[in-house]
């Protein structure tokens, strides 16, 4: 589903963020707050989104090695959001549903990531298929 | 981005100035489990007050630096949580149970204070930066 | 590989000198436990300083052995955890809680002073061999 | 997946440590930190991975009574690591995803071992399979 389905458009430039190394996650989530704060996006709703950003970023470190972080300001007419894309084409996730799970991890940490992620924005979508990828979108509008 | 480290008294005092990365976390657990075995340190404060988020990662770390602290014998206090970090990391799923958090510098110093004897007060010599 | 176990004054001391085995360590469970109603001791000390790990086994044991203690109305503190050693049971998901821990032998030694009264000081007489 | 299959290749010879009963134990962890340490593993890393053969080895004794612990140092080309494989022709295991759950224990110890060393390790593999035995197989690359 593109943004132009949803009756949503693009205000002003998209933010890309290379994801490599560590520093980069810091990056991308620094970048994602100061364009939620210059949207007037509340400072704990920019918390959240800076958070979000952070988990997603880390995953693609962790589990991709490297990928990249759109971060686009959106308006469906009567108001704001965010909108974050964590992208890479990494090993993807055969199974979602268990990927989605609280608690469950891969890699030994805590697996609070993803169901994390998606209780603290207001849409979340995920794409992902083993040897091809995976995308996560997420949608956090103002308050 | 490396976090300063001072000496008062019996305590360590760690106050994270910025934004850290991973690489950044894991050195400031490594420095403070050494510096409690060096200096003979009773407690430790990690001020988080500049940190601009606490994610899994950051979760993570602090309570492994407080459960490796507590191995080595000494308290560790997490202190400056902010109200929308707070709420960002319940919406996350993440607690810092079995980790004791104070307001602020203070309470957390406070809380130091009283875990021990009246007899040995903090002194009111300045803190030493140790690295 | 059996375990040296010092009485000092009140106190019992086992230090334990290399790695153990499981066997050895239900041993030194077994001794200690005994040890202190035949010694009617007030606390005991257990440096690991050398043990080469403590993996999920070592911690459960040294765990069972303060509670054990305890119920026999003794204090047990468990000293010279290293930071490597911190870190592996750390990433385990090991902790020690509810037992004390502290940083080395002194430490252990003034914490369980500091949980009598100030009247029965540590003996100056040198610490004798039970086993 | 061997070892060719990654572009790993051995360095130097096994050891391989008969597991018979918890002196084996000792014995298994210590040779382990030995390797470790001679290939010039930190010695945090090095008593990472005595406490992974340590867990390891005891999970033979105490549910397949005997088996063994193969341990080599390997290299990928730009690093350095340890392999250590601990096999036996045990009981095995049912239901791997259970005994991979933290605290999950049939024989009421603390359920921490298997979950503990994947997260200790850089690579877990276990392969089971009930009357035919448990293999499990990790790696840990020096940093
Ligand atoms: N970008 C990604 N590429 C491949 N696998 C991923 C990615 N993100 C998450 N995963 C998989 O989903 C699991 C759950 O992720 P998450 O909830 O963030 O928890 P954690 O990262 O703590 O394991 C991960 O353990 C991993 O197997
Ligand atoms: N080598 C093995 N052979 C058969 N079963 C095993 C083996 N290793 C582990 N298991 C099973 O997996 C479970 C979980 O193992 P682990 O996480 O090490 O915890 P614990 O050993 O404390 O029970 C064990 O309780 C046992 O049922």
């Amino acid at each position: 589903m593109s943004a132009k389905d949803l009756g949503i458009s693009v205000l002003g430039a998209d933010a890309r963020v290379q994801i490599r190394s560590d520093s980069d996650i810091v990056v991308a989530r620094q970048k994602g707050r100061a364009m939620a704060t210059a949207s007037s996006f509340a400072p704990a709703e920019a918390t959240l989104i800076a958070t979000a950003i952070s988990e997603l970023a880390r995953n693609i470190v962790l589990y991709a090695k490297t990928g990249e972080v759109i971060l686009k300001i959106v308006d469906n007419g009567n108001r704001h959001g965010i909108k974050i894309i964590a992208a890479d084409e990494g090993p993807g996730i055969a199974d979602l549903d268990r990927a989605m799970q609280l608690g469950y991890s891969t890699s030994g940490s805590l697996g609070l990531g993803l169901p994390g992620v998606k209780r603290l924005m207001d849409e979340f979508e995920i794409v992902s298929a083993p040897g091809k990828g995976t995308r996560v979108t997420v949608l956090k509008w103002r308050t | 981005m490396e976090v300063p480290i001072l000496k008062q008294g019996e305590y360590l005092i760690a106050s994270i100035q910025s934004a850290l990365t991973d690489a950044d976390l894991l050195q400031l657990r490594d420095v403070l489990v050494e510096h409690v075995g060096r200096y003979r340190s009773r407690g430790v404060i990690v001020d988080v007050t500049a940190l601009d988020v606490m994610d899994s990662f950051a979760t993570r770390t602090l309570r492994d630096i407080a459960h490796m602290i507590r191995l080595r014998g000494a308290e560790t206090v997490i202190v400056g949580i902010q109200p929308e970090v707070a709420f960002s990391m319940v919406q996350l799923g993440l607690t810092l149970e079995e980790v004791v958090t104070r307001l602020d510098f203070e309470e957390g110093i406070a809380y130091l204070n009283s875990k021990k004897g009246a007899s040995t007060k903090l002194g009111s010599s300045l803190p030493r930066r140790t690295r």
